[in-house]
C-alpha cells in the first residue's frame, strides 16, 4: 500500500465513520454536541481561509456570523425567502462587507490588525445594537430576531429531529474543508502563504499580496456568513451580543490556534479538543465552581501555547507520519511538511 | 527595440530633505553584467528599490523593454520581466525549498503541476536539488542566497537585479556563486547586480557604475573603473568615514 | 524533565478537580425521584441572578422533600438539576436538549434571561417536556401558542401597565400634578421592550416625554446621562437597570444632584439585595417596581425571609420568591398528576389552581394559568426605599391594599 | 450650554481615567511589542486589592494607593517571568510575537474566572471617605473622587514619562522598546526588562484600581469593559506613547460625555469606533506613534 492510499483510505474511513456517527449516536443531546463540533469546526475553517493562510489574525469574524444570520432571518421573516436562498444572499453580503473592510485594514500589520478588526466588529455590533429598522428591515437593535416555529420541511430549513442540521453542516464542513485543501495546493494558497510570511518578498515575485488577501477575504466571509444562517435556523433565535460579540471571534481564533493555523486538520482538530472540553468541563464542573471550566479552558491554551505553538496538528502529524511509514515500509521517506 | 534592456535617465529620489539618488544617468543592454558599486549609503540600494518599484521616483525616468516603468508596481514589473533578490534574504522559512521556489514559479502559469516542473528545473540549475524538502528557514546564509536567486529565477526573469548576494559567503562559496551568475547569463538573462565584494565584481561585470551620495561618478569596464581616481578618493573617504 | 514535571502537575489537577466532581455527586440518591431540570446562567454577566434563583429552589425543595416528598408518588423526591446558561441561548439550548434526553428530567424550569428562555422553551415544546418559567418577563415567552410553557411571574406589558397605574394612583391619592417624563433604559432585551410599551402609555396618559434615553449596560461612566437628566429636568424618571448600572446611577444623580419628583425603577438591578448595600442614603426616596418585597402582608414570608437569609446571607428578592414559589408549583402539580409522565405532568400544571400553602407568600394571590400558560393572578407591588430605624428599606406602597402600616409615601419624593 | 460644560468637565476627568488605565497597556506593547490581552484582568486584580484591602482595613482609598501597586508590580513581574516569557523565547526571532497574544488571552480567562470562583460574580462597591461627594465649581458640580482620580492618572502619566527619561533602568526600558537586539548587544537583559515592563504596566493597573473603586464598581469581568477602551485608547494615541495614552484617553472622555448630549448615549460608542477607524486610516501610528516597522 501506497502513501497515497493510506492517507485515501482514512479519509474516506473518517468521512464514512462521520456520515455513520448518527446510527450509533442517537441521544440528541450528543448530536447537538456534534452539531455545534461540527459547527465550530466549519466556522474555524472559513476563518483559516484567511486568518491561516493569508498570515494575519481577525479577531473580528463574528460579525460576519450576524450578517449571514440577519440577511437570511429578514428575509425570511418579511419576504417569505427560503432560508436556503437568503444564506447565499448573506454570503454575498458578507464577502462584500469583507472587501470593504479588508482594503483599509490589510495594509496594517500585526498586533493594529487584531485591534482594527476588533474594532470594525464591535462598531458594527454597537451599530446593530442601536438600529430598530434599517429602512424597511426590521433588525430590532438589541432584541435580536426570532424565527418562529413552521413545518418542518427543506426549504423552511427547520427539522424536527436533530439529524437533518448534522448532516446540513457536515456536509458543509467538507465542503469548505475539500475548498481548503484545494486552495492550500493551488497558485492563490502559495500566493496567500508566501504574501502571509514575507510581503515585500512575495510582491518582488509577482504576487499583488493586497488583492490575495482580499480574494481570501472574501471567500473566508462568504462561507462564515453561511454558518450564520445554520445558527439561526437551529437555534430560531439570536440577538447581536450573543451572536455578533467578540467572544465567538476569539472563540473561532482559539481554536484556529490550538490546532495549528494554516494547516487543513487543525479547525477539526481544534474543534475536536476544545468543544468536548468545554461542553463537558461545563456540564460536569460549573455546578459546583462556576468559573472553573473556564479556567480549565485558560490553562490548556496557556500550556499548548507554551509547549507546542505551531498547535496540535503539528505533533500529530509528526506520529501520523511515522506511523504512515511503519505501515508503508517506506524506508526513511522525505516527509514533505504538512 | 533599442538594444538596452534598462535605461535610466536622471533618477532622483528624495527622502524628506535627504537626497539618496541624484539625477543618475544608467543603461544597461541586453545580455550584459552591469555592476553597480559604491561605498556604504551611496544609494546603491535606493536604485534597486527604485528600478523594482518599491517607490516611485521624485524625478527621472526608468525604461524597461521601452516602456516607461515609473511608479509601477513590483508585481507588475515582475511580470514583464524584471526579478530581484534581497540584500537581506527574504525566504518563506517555515516552507519548504520547493515550496519557495514555486511560489515564483507560479508567475507564468495556474498549474500546480508546471509550476512545480518549472521549480525542479530551476533547483536543478542553481545546484539546490538536494535542498528539496528542507525548510527555508534552516538552511545556510550560502544556501538562503541561493535559494534568494532560485525564487527569482523561478519567473523566468529578462532582467535580474542581485542585491549583495555574495556578502557574507565564505571565498570559495563566492566562487560557487560566481558560476551560478555567469551560468544565468549564458542562459540569456541580464544582469544587475549590486556587490561589495571587489573580487567578484572584477570577475563578473562586463561593466561597472560607480555612485557616490547618489551621483554616478564613474562608469566603465571594471579595469578602468578601479584606476579612476575620484573612485579610489571615493573608497578611501568611505572607509575613513566608517573607521 | 522539565515538561515532565509540569505534565504531572497539571495531570494532578485533573485528578483532583475530578475527585472533587465525584465527591459532589450524591452518594445514593432515593429509589423514586422526580428530575427537575434547571437552567441558570450561574457563571458569566448574570451569574449572581442566577446564584440567588438556584438557592432559592435549594430551599425550596429542601422544604418538600423534607415534608415527605410527592405523597401520591410514594414520597418520592424532588431533585434539582442544575446547568449553566452563561446567559447564552446556544449553551442554553445544548443544555437543555441534555437535560431532558441524558438526564432525563421529568420537567424543566429556567432560565431567568428572556434570550435564553425564548429558544430553550422552544426546545421543551418540541420534546413536550413542560417547562415552569418563575422569571423571564418577554411577553412573547407565552404567546406562541405553546402548550407546554407555564409562567409564574408577570410579563413586561402588566410591568409596565402597573407602573402607570401607581403614578395614577398616587397622583390622585396625594393631589400631585406630574407632566414631564423620563425614560433612561438599560440598551438590552428587557429596557428596550420595556421602553416601548412606557412610550405608547405615557402618550395615553398625557404626559411629555423630555427624555428619551437609552445607555449601554456595560458603560464606565453614566455621567452623561445624568448630565442630560439634569438638564431635561422630569417631574418623573422611569428606569431600567441591570444590578451594578442601578448602583451607578443612583450615585451618579445623586452627586450631580438631580432630584426628580418622582424616580420609577423597574426592578432588576434595583430590587438586587445589593443596591442598598451599595447606594446607602443615595437611594432614599426611589419607587422600584417588584414582584415581591420582604415586608409583603402574607403569612409566612417574614419566616420564609429570615430562614432564607440565615442561610445565604441575604434577603430572597421578587426573582428569587418566584423561582421559590415555582417549585411548590410544581410539587403540587405533581401531587395531583400523581405520574412523572411529562404528559400528564402538564395537564396538571394546566389545571393548577393554588391558593394556599409556602408558594404563597408570593405578592399576589395564587397561580393559575391561562390557556396560553401565563400564571392569570401574577401581580406586582410598588416599594418605596424609606429610612427605617436608621437603614435603608424597601417599604412597600403600592397596591394600597398591600400597603405597610403606617407607612405615608414620600411622593413626591423631592419637591 | 451650561450642560455641554458640564459635559466636558466630565469628559476630561473621566477620560484622564480611561488613560490611566491604558497606561500600563501601552507601556507593556511599547517594550514588548505584545498587545496584552489580559490588561483588563490585571486591572480587575488591581481593583479588587484595592477592595479588599480598603473593606478589611477600612484606610482611606488614597492610602491604598502606596500597597496596592506594589504587590500589583510584583504579580506582574512573576506573571510574565513564569507564564510569557518562556512563549517570548520560542517566538524570540518573530516580528510580533502572535503567540503571546494569546497566552495573554489564556491569561485572562485564568484569571477573570479565578476571580469569579473566589469572590463570585456579584459586583461590589465599598463606600469610602469621598464616596458620592462632589464639590461646587460656580455652577458646575465636581465630583471628588473623580477629580482626585483625574489629578492621579495625570501625576501617574507624568512621573511614568520622567521615569522613562531619567532613570537608568527607565532607559533601558526605552533602549528595549526601541531595538531588543541592540539592546541585548548593549549588555541589557532583555527577559529582565520584560520582567519589569509587565510589573510596571501592571502597578500601574493597580494605580487604575485603586482611584476607581471609590466611585465604580468591582466583580471579575470588569476588565473586559475596560480592555476593549482601553486598546483603542493605545491606538489613538499610538502604540507605546504615554503622552498619547493620555490623550487618547481624554479624547474618549470627551467624546462619550459631550456627544451624548446631543444624542442617545448608545450611539456614542458607536461613534467611538467610528473616529477610532477613521484616525487608524488616516494617521495609522496614531497621535504620538513613532513610525516604525516594528
Amino acid at each position: 500500500m501506497s502513501r497515497k492510499q493510506l492517507d485515501a483510505t482514512l479519509m474516506t474511513v473518517a468521512a464514512l465513520v462521520a456520515f455513520g456517527l448518527p446510527l450509533v449516536v442517537t441521544s440528541p443531546t450528543y448530536l447537538q454536541i456534534l452539531i455545534l463540533l461540527f459547527f465550530y469546526a466549519y466556522l474555524t475553517t472559513s476563518w483559516n481561509l484567511v486568518g491561516g493562510f493569508a498570515g494575519v489574525l481577525p479577531l473580528g469574524h463574528s460579525v460576519f456570523v450576524g450578517i449571514g444570520a440577519y440577511t437570511s432571518t429578514i428575509l425570511t421573516l418579511q419576504y417569505g425567502v427560503s432560508p436556503w436562498i437568503g444564506m447565499l444572499v448573506g454570503g454575498v453580503l458578507a464577502a462584500l462587507v469583507g472587501v470593504v473592510i479588508g482594503l483599509p485594514t490589510f495594509r496594517m500589520r500585526g498586533a493594529y490588525f487584531c485591534l482594527c478588526t476588533i474594532a470594525f466588529a464591535e462598531g458594527i455590533r454597537v451599530m446593530v445594537e442601536n438600529i430598530d429598522s434599517l429602512g424597511p428591515l426590521k433588525v430590532n437593535g438589541p432584541r435580536g430576531l426570532l424565527i418562529p416555529l413552521k413545518d418542518p420541511s427543506f426549504w423552511h430549513y427547520q427539522f424536527m429531529s436533530k439529524l437533518p442540521y448534522y448532516y446540513i453542516i457536515l456536509v458543509m464542513l467538507l465542503i469548505v474543508l475539500t475548498l481548503t485543501w484545494f486552495i492550500s495546493r493551488s497558485k492563490i494558497g502559495y500566493y496567500l502563504a508566501a504574501g502571509g510570511e514575507e510581503p515585500e518578498a512575495a510582491a518582488a515575485l509577482g504576487v499583488n499580496v493586497a488583492n490575495c488577501k482580499l480574494l481570501s477575504m472574501a471567500l473566508s466571509c462568504f462561507f462564515t456568513a453561511l454558518a450564520g444562517t445554520f445558527y439561526a435556523q437551529l437555534m430560531l433565535y439570536f440577538y447581536p451580543k450573543g451572536l455578533m460579540g467578540l467572544d465567538l471571534s476569539f472563540e473561532i481564533a482559539f481554536i484556529a490556534l490550538i490546532g495549528g493555523r494554516g494547516t487543513i486538520a487543525g479547525p477539526v482538530i481544534g474543534a475536536l479538543v476544545l468543544r468536548p472540553l468545554n461542553e463537558f468541563t461545563r456540564i460536569y464542573l460549573s455546578d459546583m465552581l462556576p468559573g472553573l471550566h473556564l479556567v480549565i479552558f485558560g490553562l490548556i491554551l496557556i500550556l499548548v501555547m507554551l509547549y507546542k505553538p505551531q498547535g496540535l496538528t503539528a505533533p500529530l502529524s509528526a506520529v501520523y507520519d511515522k506511523l504512515a511509514r511503519k505501515i508503508t515500509r517506506e524506508p526513511n521517506a522525505k516527509g514533505v511538511a504538512a | 527595440m533599442s538594444a538596452n534592456i534598462l535605461e535610466i535617465t536622471t533618477l532622483t529620489k528624495h527622502f524628506g530633505g535627504l537626497t539618496a539618488v541624484s539625477a543618475l544617468d544608467l543603461h544597461i543592454e541586453k545580455g550584459e553584467i552591469l555592476a553597480l558599486i559604491g561605498p556604504n549609503g551611496a544609494g546603491k540600494s535606493t536604485v534597486f528599490n527604485l528600478v523594482a518599484g518599491v517607490y516611485p521616483p521624485s524625478e527621472g525616468t526608468i525604461r524597461f523593454k521601452d516602456a516607461v516603468i515609473n511608479g509601477r508596481k513590483p508585481w507588475d514589473l515582475c511580470k514583464l520581466g524584471l526579478a530581484r533578490t534581497f540584500q537581506i534574504v527574504k525566504p518563506f522559512a517555515s516552507k519548504t525549498v520547493l515550496y519557495n521556489v514555486m511560489v515564483g514559479a507560479f508567475l507564468h502559469t495556474n498549474s500546480t503541476a508546471k509550476a512545480r516542473e518549472k521549480a525542479e528545473e530551476v533547483m536543478a540549475v542553481l545546484g539546490l536539488e538536494h535542498l528539496r524538502d528542507r525548510l527555508a528557514g534552516s538552511l545556510t546564509i550560502a544556501d538562503r542566497k541561493r535559494l534568494e536567486i532560485g525564487k527569482a529565477l523561478a519567473t523566468n526573469p529578462e532582467l535580474l537585479l542581485l542585491d549583495e548576494v555574495m556578502a557574507g559567503l565564505r571565498p570559495t562559496e563566492v566562487d560557487d556563486m560566481i558560476a551560478v551568475i555567469r551560468g544565468l547569463r549564458d542562459r540569456g538573462v541580464t544582469v544587475f547586480v549590486i556587490e561589495h565584494i571587489m573580487r567578484a565584481v572584477m570577475a563578473l561585470s562586463d561593466r561597472v557604475a560607480v555612485i557616490h551620495f547618489g551621483q554616478k561618478i564613474a562608469e566603465g569596464t571594471p579595469e578602468a573603473v578601479t584606476r579612476d581616481e575620484n573612485v579610489i578618493k571615493a573608497y578611501l573617504g568611505g572607509d575613513y568615514d566608517a573607521a | 524533565m522539565k515538561t515532565q514535571g509540569k505534565g504531572s502537575l497539571l495531570a494532578c489537577c485533573l485528578a483532583a478537580a475530578l475527585g472533587l466532581y465525584l465527591a459532589a455527586s450524591p452518594a445514593g440518591a432515593a429509589d423514586k425521584v422526580v428530575k427537575i431540570g434547571n437552567v441558570e446562567p450561574l457563571s458569566g454577566p448574570s451569574a449572581s441572578v442566577g446564584v440567588q434563583g438556584k438557592q432559592a429552589r435549594e430551599m425550596a425543595v429542601e422544604e418538600i422533600n423534607a415534608a415527605g416528598g410527592i405523597k401520591s408518588l410514594g414520597g418520592a423526591k424532588l431533585e434539582l438539576v442544575y446547568a449553566d446558561s452563561k446567559s447564552d441561548p446556544t449553551v442554553g439550548v445544548t443544555e437543555t436538549e441534555r437535560l431532558i434526553n441524558t438526564e432525563k428530567v421529568n420537567l424543566m424550569t429556567g432560565c431567568w434571561n428572556s434570550a435564553v428562555t425564548y429558544p430553550a422553551t422552544q426546545v421543551a415544546e418540541r420534546y413536550g417536556i413542560p417547562f415552569v418559567v418563575p422569571v423571564a418577563v418577554r411577553d412573547t415567552i407565552t404567546e406562541r401558542g405553546f402548550k407546554n410553557v407555564f409562567r409564574v411571574a408577570a410579563k413586561d406589558s402588566w410591568w409596565v401597565r402597573d407602573q402607570f397605574r401607581f403614578l395614577k394612583d398616587m397622583q390622585e391619592e396625594t393631589g400631585t400634578k406630574l407632566k414631564t417624563i423620563a425614560f433612561v433604559f438599560e440598551n438590552g432585551d428587557w429596557g428596550t421592550g420595556f421602553a416601548e410599551k412606557w412610550r405608547e402609555l405615557a402618550k395615553k396618559d398625557g404626559y411629555q416625554i423630555v427624555l428619551d434615553e437609552p445607555y449601554p449596560s456595560t458603560a464606565t461612566d453614566l455621567t452623561p446621562v445624568v448630565t442630560k437628566l439634569k438638564s431635561a429636568n422630569p417631574d418623573v424618571v422611569m428606569l431600567v437597570s441591570n444590578a451594578a448600572d442601578a448602583i451607578l446611577l443612583t450615585n451618579t444623580m445623586a452627586e450631580m444632584q438631580v432630584k426628580p419628583k418622582v424616580v420609577l425603577a423597574s426592578g432588576g438591578g434595583h430590587a438586587d439585595p445589593k443596591f442598598l448595600e451599595n447606594t446607602g442614603d443615595t437611594a432614599y426616596g426611589i419607587f422600584d417596581e417588584v414582584e415581591w418585597n420582604t415586608d409583603v402582608n402574607k403569612p409566612g414570608a417574614k419566616e420564609t425571609n429570615a430562614k432564607f437569609k440565615k442561610k445565604y446571607g441575604y434577603d430572597l428578592t421578587g426573582e428569587s420568591v418566584d423561582a421559590y414559589a415555582a417549585m411548590y408549583v410544581i410539587a403540587d402539580a405533581l401531587e395531583r398528576a400523581g405520574s412523572t409522565d411529562p404528559a400528564k405532568i402538564r395537564e396538571a400544571l394546566a389545571a393548577t389552581n393554588l391558593t394556599s400553602g409556602p408558594a404563597m407568600i408570593v405578592s399576589y394571590d395564587g397561580v393559575e394559568f391561562d390557556k396560553d400558560g401565563q400564571n392569570k393572578n401574577a401581580g406586582i407591588v410598588i416599594v418605596q426605599v424609606a429610612k427605617v430605624d436608621g437603614k435603608p428599606e424597601r417599604v412597600t406602597v403600592w397596591p394600597k391594599a398591600a400597603r405597610r402600616a403606617g407607612y405615608t409615601p414620600v411622593f413626591p419624593a423631592n419637591k | 450650554m451650561t450642560a455641554v460644560i458640564q459635559a466636558t468637565l466630565n469628559g476630561i476627568m473621566m477620560g484622564a481615567m480611561y488613560g490611566l488605565t491604558a497606561l500600563g497597556l501601552t507601556l507593556i506593547f511599547g517594550v514588548m511589542k505584545v498587545v496584552n490581552f489580559a490588561h483588563g484582568s490585571l486591572l480587575m486584580v488591581g481593583m479588587f486589592s484595592a477592595y479588599w484591602l480598603i473593606k478589611l482595613t477600612g484606610i482611606h482609598p488614597y492610602l491604598a494607593l502606596l500597597i496596592v501597586p506594589p504587590i500589583l508590580y510584583f504579580f506582574g513581574y512573576y506573571l510574565q517571568d513564569l507564564v510569557i516569557k518562556p512563549v517570548f523565547r520560542a517566538e524570540r526571532q518573530v516580528r510580533e510575537p502572535l503567540t503571546v497574544i494569546i497566552v495573554t488571552t489564556g491569561v485572562w480567562y485564568v484569571l477573570d474566572n479565578l476571580a469569579l470562583m473566589l469572590f463570585g460574580a456579584e459586583y461590589r462597591t465599598v463606600r469610602t471617605a469621598i464616596s458620592n461627594k462632589s464639590f461646587a465649581l460656580g455652577s458646575f458640580i465636581v465630583s471628588i473622587p473623580k477629580f482626585s482620580g483625574f489629578v492621579i492618572a495625570v501625576a501617574t502619566a507624568v512621573g511614568l514619562a520622567l521615569f522613562m527619561r531619567k532613570t537608568k533602568i527607565g532607559m533601558a526600558l526605552r533602549a528595549t522598546s526601541l531595538d531588543r537586539e541592540a539592546a541585548n548587544l548593549m549588555g541589557i537583559d532583555q527577559y529582565k526588562v520584560y520582567n519589569i515592563a509587565f510589573g510596571l504596566g501592571t502597578a500601574i493597573a493597580g494605580i487604575a484600581g485603586c482611584v476607581l473603586i471609590p466611585f465604580y464598581y468591582v466583580y471579575p469581568s470588569v476588565g473586559v469593559v475596560f480592555d476593549i477602551r482601553a486598546f483603542i485608547i493605545v491606538v489613538l494615541g499610538g502604540l507605546g506613547s504615554i503622552p498619547g495614552a493620555l490623550l487618547g484617553g481624554l479624547v474618549i472622555g470627551l467624546i462619550e460625555s459631550v456627544f451624548s448630549q446631543f444624542m442617545a448615549s448608545t450611539w456614542t460608542e458607536a461613534i467611538i469606533y467610528a473616529i477610532f477607524l477613521i484616525i487608524l486610516f488616516v494617521k495609522p501610528s496614531g497621535f504620538f506613534g513613532n513610525k516604525q516597522d516594528w
